[in-house]
């Protein structure tokens, strides 16, 4: 029950902390929602607006900065992540959700793929140390040394524009409304087809280098040699005992990059112009969208921690031991 | 002929090849008979373990056997030469006829599968046409041959102690009935209560089972107790080859003399350790000729030229065999 | 961060350089530059220091400097085409690699060092500084990198090379002193740290000398890793449009080419090289990585030839399970052979 | 070597001496466990007390897992205690950590179980070794001085020529070496105390005779007081003037070695001299080595539940109802001074009262 | 079938338009009087809502074409406006617009100051009968646009349940336009045309798409392939990247409106203080090489009169001495003007009078390509007459924050633009917002130019009953723009966009410039209502 007690308690202090700092840092940066959006409009809202938009933000009023810190909690604690500035009056929340499943979808998806491709891959690697799967690694680090957006930017001017079967921007087909549908799916998948290679290309040789390396750790150990003593096929040697002990390593990494699919993975959403979270947030850095801002941070901290929760229990899980510290 | 099952020849391990390989075991030949237990033991160093792998073809790299013959004689049929294997008869040979209990059991067992998976497993892959209740029972009943209730099929392996661990290694050694167990130190890391209880139900199964053992340990007066002849490896050759009590009685080689006067004993009159000078070869860099005659004390002229050969020193006793130029052979091996 | 820290984590389960009994082991160690693959990242990065030292000299043109052939394709006198203004990008690039080597070295310096005193405390002491520090690099964990760095370099009119680094720097150790407070964790109970306080050094002398050198590959590893991923911030930073460098960084480069939209107009010699550059210096580093795992963890040691022939004539891949067993060869003749009845068939 | 507090004092005097020494370690519990309220923890050392004597060897036999290395630690004090005294000279200390941690080790040090582990894998001989002498000042005064501290260290343990062996790696050496490279380590810091964990268990005999009679050397020459480790009964007879022995944590049987390894008292103890291999059995006297199998059946207790009473209960085959109940004291064992055995055996009136009553329960049990 | 997306296929090429904009996904928001809804960033607020009068910032001085309104009248102090509702208007709900509906909707954005974005100061509005009269405190003869162009006209029965105007985000718009909200997403919406009741003929395009891309260069992509038909974006080189794509069809049209963009100098600064060096530097500054290379040919055009009004909007507002004078670079020119001054051409260095070396630091925020380019050249330019430049390229927080508090010497920004001059000017020259150094002061006067004169020549044009007082305000102000230069003009402020008319023609362009050319501009409804097929 203490230890327990310590980890939520742990787990809590570091929530509380990072939401204090997401809270602090941005307002202590110069400018404000208004400025930026002036400076987003160059020209084309005059300077007049500016008194109605600091009516229109609630930013008239001089609250010390303390003020709105607790102001805030009591939102927080009521659920409520506020309204956004730059989608003035939309709430946070609403902006949050309409934009989250794509990520989730977009990246989250392509990280368990890339995970299972690349831990195959390193499997394969690894068991046959000098098999054609080596030799790939080279190619692999090079592509991942890749900058994410270059790669994207290359990939749309390679393989989309008029007449490909690849769109260039954007989650969907502008016209389309989002539904499970016959129509929408296949326009969602075919948008993400390129913004997923892009990330699986660049995201999949740290899973292939970290597999290997552990496969061959493993593939030494007595067990191991016990394995192929007993006679056991090599499959099954090479999966149910070397894979399955070079997996624990490799899960727990996993879990935690679960936790950064929000954050990770900005500029591919900014290249392929996909309608995601961590779009959203860059926009609002921009913009000083301030709700916006610590509404992201909130998810963003609340997925890492629940990845570093999930990564202790997928550990506890999976391996059987229990360890004396 | 009936008589032998396992036959090593000639057999040279390196590690590593060409230039870099360092040649751990030289030129051993050894004979296993069918029921006996074959205790190895000599300095640490001197590649017992390597021996052991080497036969079994799981030396890990850079190990790579470089010469001679494994030939194992079956129940029924023709020798093999475990050398000549391809990987897949290799892998239906292995436990089946051959079965290893490594050093450490705390390494030998997956620690994310639980026992019963671990023994099911080889059963199933030797005996593919077995049904899963028959594998089951045949389990447990491994378990309890090993003293285990069958309740702890569900274990995973830390859930056991160390010598608990120790007999499921047995257990499944055992498993397909082999004709040959060959253990590499099985129970160093045990105090001796729990190292007596394991190897007094390795006795009686052997009993039962007739299985031949290869044992190496350097724990001496365990093997004089515990084998039915003892082989004494120095700088990866087998210089001295006996029956227990003879060998313990009346050592040949300078080296086993020298063993035997190193370990004190419990019982009995204290006795003076004299213990044997010197620190063990370099693999590297081998003595000329006898490798131990840089620290014998009966060495002569021409020890450090001429390699002895293993051979039988006695007329009357075809089973004592020693290299060593003080006890020249006099009998063609017995084998 | 895209050479994963994965790599860097499987160095760790405890296999330093115990296991190695050869004598040899140690001088080969600083062999590891013979791996080929580190040999071509040290070869790599060694040009790109060099080209940060000396390539504002060598840079044919100003970088700034604005001519008449506009938006022209690599010709001779332009080795990798011009920009809208008729910038020479050659010119760009060679000056970009100070700012961009200086970022990235700086940062992965800074990180690693407080990676290092936060991670290595923090697991060696234990008990409640433990779980402070730990917390503290929870926090950092947590928050995301790149828009606060977006949001701490908009602190400041000038953000300079080395504000950037520090940025950079000061954000991004917190995985490292992660993956070392693990390691620490696990060091710190070996015995020859217990006995190291049995025979009376000091804790700081133990951290230092004791558990330090035990952690080089991880730190290595881990300072090759932050430094790609210094570079990728500086890069992306640059790109797109926050930081506020005024000096030239490949970053630059590629946001000038996007704003220009430079591969719609066909301008590919505008984007192509900077990317390259980056993606070949990422490269280079994640070789050395190869390397530095290479050289501590014997595990991943090749060590010399892989593949051998066998006596059946082939040629296999020395592995676990199946030690080959190689052609007769004639060197250890046995002395004597004694009678062997399954060998007479063979000889007669 | 000059020994800062105290002037040489006369052999025999009890120079580290535990009381009543506890160590109980928490564990880390299972998922299932957390709501549970006990704390559990593993009771790997209860109620130890020993006496280290100047110039004497005192040896520590038991099943692996009793507790043996836990109470060299403990007397290192790496550990800190759960209960119970360390008393160095007749005062008691508590130190964790700090100068007073130093000062301490300098007169107590340990050498760990295992050679491969205790040596830091990057570090030369040379550097263990300055180490060592640089903490406690023994380094003696320049470069020169150094090098003669450290060849001379090197030639106590027979390390020679000590170029040899001083730039060498850890790796590079034998287990032999390894471990007489540990034992330099010790010696550097010119103790009082050396505690020795299972010094020669991974090395083949020849190379074990070496490090104990290194060992007995220094002890003559230098008046050690040694805790010597380990699981070979045989060697305890030879080299140690006192065993101890323990069984799941605590201490069952003590005495004169001889006496010990000849004539056990406690069941414990006769089972664990039953069972050492010993070659003479095959050749001549011995032959119930079967019996012996057959008695000490059964696991090791788990240190977590301990059982109660006498902890050894459950296996012995002289277990009477009140060993279940009542932990016994250690009783003296008549036959040699100093020989006692925490046993009711050897307590006369259970002995008598107890037989009564299986007497009787024998009675009732063949009316029925 | 029940799916919102299966008839999607279903409209033929010829009955949907396809607007696009870079402004990233959009919250569900059409209230039409926030600028950050997602109507007012693609601007299908006014193919929704309609204005009173329908202006054109292109010809600015042309009078307002009528459209809810029939008439409008200004009292000659321009303090109140008196309107004449149209009478066939309908809501999209089919009920009446009327005369009650506007003055609703005036008094409405009087009292909520958070959605007066135009900052008009109203004081009422009242109806009677199809009229209305919309009051204000000052005289607005220089805001008329805003009051009647810029202000989206509301059903009264719907929005009097409305609680807080400002944070409404009026999930089903309805309005007088011909257009209604048909679907919404983040990326895209939808609008269709209305089946009937609409005051004048149904436009031909009978759905419009708005689809709202991430960035600029996603945008140029679309307009690029044919996915976008009308946008408003920065293309780099258009010949290449987007009209070249599609030679007959894609085109591109930005005439500029009365705004400019220039390079304000901090006249407090030494020797930036002295108007002499600053008319030297502007007689070097090539404008038509920033128009050309920075802004692509289109986007700010070249601003050539020395009164830094854009051509053809400001035309009809030069002071007649000023006619026809065009800006040349003319460095011998410039170096004659500054030795005669007492400056001196040290070879490659000016010296000022004290013998110091001239040197400025322009400065911009980095992200802001075209300015930077512009500083590049500005810089290459200035070199002529040995100044030399270096160039800031400034975070755009601090950038914002230094510009407003008077820290910089020289920065590209831009004007306000309006109906007359009187926004260029005032951005400029205005007392009335000088502060010093260190407070900031957004509302212009960023180089701290201090002369009475012109203030009083601002408020004096702002304030004046007749025409003629306004003309000799507005010659003033020219008078010291030209000689005094506190900023140097280089191109005008656009209100453009590209477009294609593969499947649409009829869009405003020099032969035509019957309004802006901007999605999000009020004239958007009118441009929509001139479209006819391409094929048709
Ligand atoms: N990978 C290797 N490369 C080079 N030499 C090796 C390697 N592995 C083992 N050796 C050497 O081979 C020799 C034989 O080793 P082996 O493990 O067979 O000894 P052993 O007789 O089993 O000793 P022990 O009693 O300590 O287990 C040793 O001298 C060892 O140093
Ligand atoms: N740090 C620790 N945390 C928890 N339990 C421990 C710890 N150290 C030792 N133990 C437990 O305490 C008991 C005694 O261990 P100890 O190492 O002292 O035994 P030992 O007598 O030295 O055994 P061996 O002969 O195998 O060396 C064991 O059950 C062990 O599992
Ligand atoms: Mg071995
Ligand atoms: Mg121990």
């Amino acid at each position: 029950m203490r230890f327990l007690l310590q980890r939520v308690a742990f787990y809590l202090f570091t929530a509380w902390a990072a939401i204090t700092l997401n809270f602090f840092i941005p307002r202590m940066v110069p400018g404000d929602p208004v400025q930026s959006l002036i400076s987003r409009n160059q020209g084309r809202i005059s300077a007049d607006a500016i008194a109605s938009l600091r009516v229109l933000f609630g930013l008239d009023s001089d609250r010390s900065l303390w003020e709105q810190y607790v102001a805030y909690w009591g939102q927080l604690l009521r659920g409520d992540l506020g309204l956004s500035f730059t989608f003035f009056p939309a709430p946070v929340s609403e902006v949050i959700g309409s934009s989250l499943p794509w990520t989730v979808g977009l990246v989250g998806v392509t990280t368990i793929v890339s995970f299972l491709l690349g831990t195959a891959l390193g499997v394969g690697a690894g068991w046959r140390r000098g098999s054609w799967i080596d030799g790939l690694l080279p190619a692999t680090t090079f592509l991942s040394s890749i900058p994410y957006f270059w790669l994207g930017l290359v990939a749309i001017a390679l393989f989309a524009g008029p007449g490909s079967f690849f769109p260039s921007s954007g989650g969907y087909e502008p016209g389309l409304v989002p539904a499970f549908d016959a129509y929408f799916i296949p326009s969602a998948i075919q948008h993400s087809i390129l913004p997923a290679a892009t990330i699986l290309v660049s995201s999949m040789s740290g899973w292939i280098l970290s597999m290997r390396n552990m496969m061959v750790t493993v593939a030494s150990e007595d067990y191991i040699t016990v394995a192929h003593a007993k006679g056991l096929s090599e499959r099954r040697v090479a999966l149910s005992y070397a894979a399955r002990n070079a997996l624990l390593p490799n899960v727990s990494g996993f879990a935690l990059s679960l936790g950064f699919i929000v954050g990770g993975t900005l500029l591919v959403e900014i290249v392929f112009s996909y309608p995601g979270l961590g779009f959203q947030l860059f926009q609002a850095v921009g913009s000083k969208d301030y709700p916006l801002m610590q509404g992201i941070f909130l998810i963003i901290t609340i997925s890492v921690l629940v990845a570093n929760l999930l990564a202790d229990v997928a550990y506890l899980l999976l391996d059987p031991r229990t360890r004396k510290s | 002929m009936s008589d032998q099952v396992l036959q090593i020849r000639g057999l040279c391990v390196d590690y590593g090849v060409g230039a870099d390989a360092v040649r751990a075991v030289r030129d051993v030949d050894l004979t296993l008979h069918r029921g006996e237990v074959l205790g190895l033991a000599g300095e640490s160093g001197s590649g017992k373990s390597t021996l052991a792998y080497g036969l079994t073809r799981l030396l890990p790299p850079p190990g790579v056997v470089s010469g001679g013959q494994v030939i194992y004689h079956p129940a029924d049929g023709p020798p093999v030469d475990v050398l000549t294997l391809s990987p897949a008869k290799l892998r239906e040979f292995r436990w089946a006829e051959t079965s290893i209990v490594f050093q450490g059991a705390m390494n030998s067992l997956n620690p994310v599968h639980k026992v019963s998976t671990q023994l099911l497993d080889v059963i199933r892959a030797h005996e593919p046409k077995s049904t899963a209740a028959s594998r089951l029972a045949r389990a447990k009943e491994l378990l309890r041959l090993v003293g285990i209730s069958a309740d702890r099929l569900d274990s995973y392996p830390h859930q056991l102690s160390g010598g608990m661990r120790q007999r499921v290694m047995i257990a499944m050694a055992l498993a397909l009935e082999p004709q040959v167990v060959i253990m590499d130190e099985p129970t160093t890391a045990l105090d001796v209560v729990m190292q007596r209880q394991i190897l007094g139900q390795l006795a009686e199964l052997r009993e039962r089972l007739g299985f031949a053992v290869l044992f190496i340990t350097h724990d001496l007066s365990l093997l004089v107790e515990f084998s039915d002849r003892i082989a004494i490896m120095y700088g990866g050759r087998i210089v001295e080859e006996a029956p227990a009590a003879r060998l313990y009685a009346e050592p040949l080689h300078p080296y086993t003399e020298g063993l035997l006067h190193s370990f004190p004993a419990l019982h009995g009159p204290r006795r003076e350790l004299t213990g044997i000078p010197g620190s063990p070869p370099d693999l590297r860099a081998m003595p000329s000729g006898c490798a131990f005659h840089p620290r014998c004390p009966k060495a002569f002229d021409g020890c450090d030229e001429q390699v002895p050969v293993l051979g039988a020193p006695y007329v009357d006793d075809p089973a004592r065999a020693v290299a060593c130029r003080l006890h020249p052979a006099v009998a063609p091996l017995s084998r | 961060m895209t050479l994963s820290p994965s790599s860097i984590e499987q160095v760790i389960p405890g296999q330093g350089a115990v296991a190695q009994p050869s004598a040899r082991a140690r001088r080969r160690r600083f062999r590891f530059v013979a791996n080929g693959k580190a040999a071509t990242g040290l070869a790599v990065l060694g040009v790109y220091v060099l080209l940060a030292v000396i390539g504002p000299w060598i840079a044919p043109y100003d970088p700034d400097a604005r001519s008449a052939d506009v938006l022209q394709a690599p010709s001779a006198r332009h080795w990798f085409g011009t920009t809208h203004l008729g910038q020479d990008i050659l010119s760009q690039i060679l000056v970009g690699a100070r700012s961009v080597m200086v970022v990235g070295l700086t940062a992965g310096v800074l990180a690693t060092i407080l990676s290092i005193l936060i991670g290595v405390t923090a697991g060696y002491l234990g008990g409640a500084a433990d779980e402070g520090l730990s917390a503290v690099s929870n926090v950092f964990l947590v928050i995301p990198a790149l828009p606060l760095i977006i949001i701490v370099t908009s602190l400041v009119d000038q953000a300079s090379d080395t504000l950037v680094a520090l940025i950079i720097g000061l954000t991004s150790w917190a995985w490292g002193a992660r993956v070392l407070r693990a390691q620490t964790l696990s060091l710190r109970r070996r015995d020859y740290v217990e006995a190291a306080r049995a025979t009376g050094e000091r804790t700081w002398r133990i951290i230092g000398f004791e558990i330090l050198p035990n952690l080089t590959a991880i730190i290595a590893s881990g300072f090759v890793g932050t430094v790609i991923f210094a570079v990728m911030s500086e890069i992306t930073l640059a790109f797109i449009g926050v930081s506020s460098v005024s000096s030239w960084n490949w970053g630059t480069i590629l946001f000038w080419a996007q704003g220009q939209q430079a591969l719609a107009q066909g301008a590919w010699w505008w984007f192509v090289p900077a990317g390259l550059a980056i993606a070949l210096l990422g490269t280079a580093l994640a070789l050395i990585n190869f390397g530095i795992d290479e050289f501590v963890s014997p595990r991943l040691r090749t060590g010399g030839r892989t593949r051998i022939r066998t006596a059946d004539g082939r040629t296999v891949a020395m592995r676990v399970g199946f030690t080959p067993v190689l052609a007769p060869n004639p060197a250890p003749v046995p002395m004597r052979r004694p009678a062997d009845p399954t060998r007479e068939d063979a000889t007669s | 070597m000059t020994l800062t507090e105290s002037a040489p004092a006369p052999a025999d005097e009890v120079v580290l001496e535990a009381v009543g020494l506890t160590k109980h370690f928490p564990v880390r519990r299972r998922l299932r466990d957390l709501l549970s309220r006990t704390p559990a923890v593993v009771h790997a050392v209860d109620d130890v007390s020993i006496e280290l004597r100047r110039g004497r060897v005192t040896a520590l036999v038991g099943e692996s897992g009793s507790g043996k290395s836990t109470v060299a630690r403990l007397l290192a004090q790496l550990y800190p205690r759960t209960g119970g005294d360390i008393r160095l000279h007749g005062r008691s200390t508590r130190v964790r950590g700090g100068r007073r941690f130093r000062a301490y080790v300098r007169r107590v040090q340990l050498i760990l179980q295992d050679p491969f582990a205790s040596l830091n894998p990057v570090h030369t001989v040379r550097y263990h070794l300055t180490r060592s002498l640089r903490i406690h000042g023994n380094a003696g005064t320049g470069p020169d001085g150094l090098d003669k501290a450290l060849a001379d260290l090197l030639t106590r343990v027979s390390l020679t020529p000590p170029e040899r062996y001083l730039d060498a790696f850890p790796h590079e050496l034998s287990g032999g070496q390894r471990q007489r490279v540990a034992i330099a380590r010790a010696l550097g810091a010119d103790p009082e105390v050396l505690l020795a964990d299972e010094p020669v268990s991974m090395l083949d005999v020849s190379i074990r005779l070496g490090v104990l009679n290194l060992l007995q050397d220094l002890k003559d020459r230098l008046d050690l007081a040694i805790l010597y480790i380990t699981h070979d009964i045989a060697s305890a007879r030879y080299f140690a003037d006192e065993t101890i022995v323990m069984y799941a944590g605590r201490m069952v049987e003590g005495g004169d070695s001889e006496t010990v390894t000849q004539r056990p008292a406690h069941p414990y103890t006769r089972l664990l001299i039953e069972s050492a291999p010993d070659p003479e059995r095959i050749t001549g006297a011995g032959g119930d080595g079967a019996a012996a199998g057959e008695r000490g059946h059964g696991e090791p207790p788990s240190l977590i539940r301990p059982p109660a009473g006498c902890r050894f209960h459950p296996r012995c085959p002289a277990a009477m109802p009140r060993c279940a109940t009542d932990l016994p004291p250690p009783i003296p064992v008549d036959d040699a001074p100093g020989h006692w055995a925490a046993c009711w055996l050897f307590d006369a009136e259970t002995v008598t009262t107890q037989k009564a009553e299986n007497a009787e329960q024998a009675g009732t049990e063949t009316a029925q | 079938g029940d799916s919102p997306n299966a008839n999607k296929k279903s409209g033929q090429a010829a009955t949907v338009l396809s607007v696009g904009m870079p402004n990233g996904p959009q919250a569900e928001n059409n209230n039409p009087f926030l600028t950050t809804s997602a109507a007012a960033s693609l601007g299908y607020r006014w193919q929704i809502y309609e204005p009173l009068m329908m202006w054109n910032p292109v010809k600015p001085a042309e009078p307002f074409k009528p459209w809810l309104a029939t008439k409008a009248e200004w009292s000659s102090d321009y303090k109140s406006v008196k309107v004449t509702i149209r009478e066939n208007a309908t809501w999209s709900d089919g009920q009446k617009v009327t005369a009650e509906d506007v003055a609703f909707t005036y008094n409405l954005v009087k009292k909520f100051p958070a959605i007066n974005d135009q900052g008009v100061p109203y004081t009422d509005a009242v109806a009677s009968g199809n009229e209305v009269t919309i009051s204000m405190a000052s005289p607005q003869f220089v805001n008329q646009q805003k009051v009647l162009w810029r202000v989206p006209i509301v059903p009264k029965h719907l929005w009097e349940k409305i609680a807080d105007p400002a944070s409404d985000p009026v999930k089903q718009p309805v309005g007088s336009g011909p257009y209604t909200l048909k679907s919404f997403t983040p990326a895209s919406m939808t609008l269709a045309v209305r089946e009937s009741g609409y005051w004048q003929n149904l436009p031909k395009v009978k759905e419009l798409r708005y689809t709202s891309y991430t960035d600029n260069s996603a945008q140029t992509t679309a307009l690029a392939n044919g996915e976008a038909e009308w946008s408003f974006v920065f293309i780099p080189n258009y010949q290449t990247v987007f009209v070249a794509k599609d030679q007959k069809n894609h085109k591109m049209w930005a005439p500029p409106v009365l705004g400019i963009h220039g390079l304000y100098l901090n006249t407090t600064k030494k020797p930036f203080d002295d108007p002499t060096l600053r008319k030297a530097m502007n007689m070097v500054i090539d404008r038509a090489d920033i128009f050309t290379t920075a802004e692509a040919g289109y986007f700010h055009p070249e601003v050539k009169s020395v009164t830094g009004l854009p051509s053809p909007a400001g035309d009809s507002f030069i002071a007649p001495e000023y006619k026809g004078q065009e800006h040349k670079v003319d460095v011998e020119g410039a170096k004659a003007l500054l030795t005669g001054a007492g400056y001196k051409l040290d070879g490659n260095t000016l010296k000022d009078r004290s013998g110091k070396a001239v040197t400025i630091r322009l400065t911009d925020p980095a992200g802001w390509s075209d300015y930077q380019t512009s500083l590049e050249i500005v810089k290459g330019n200035l070199a002529k007459i040995g100044i030399a430049a270096t160039i800031d390229k400034a975070n755009q927080d601090a950038w914002f924050r230094n510009v407003e508090q008077g820290n910089f010497e020289a920065t590209f920004r831009w004007t306000e633009s309006g109906a007359t001059p009187y926004d260029i000017y005032r951005t400029i020259m205005d007392g009335r917002v000088l502060k010093p150094i260190g407070t900031a002061s957004p509302a212009g006067n960023f180089g701290r130019f201090d002369s009475k004169e012109a203030t009083d020549a601002l408020v004096s044009y702002a304030n004046a009953t007749d025409d003629a007082t306004r003309a000799t305000a507005l010659a003033t102000l020219q008078k010291i723009f030209v000689e005094q230069m506190p900023m140097i003009p280089v191109g005008a402020d656009n209100i453009g966009g590209a477009y294609s008319t593969k499947n649409w023609v009829g869009w405003p362009d020099d032969s035509n410039p019957y309004g802006a050319l901007q999605p999000t501009q009020p004239n958007a409804v009118d441009v929509v209502l001139h479209l006819k097929p391409a094929n048709g």
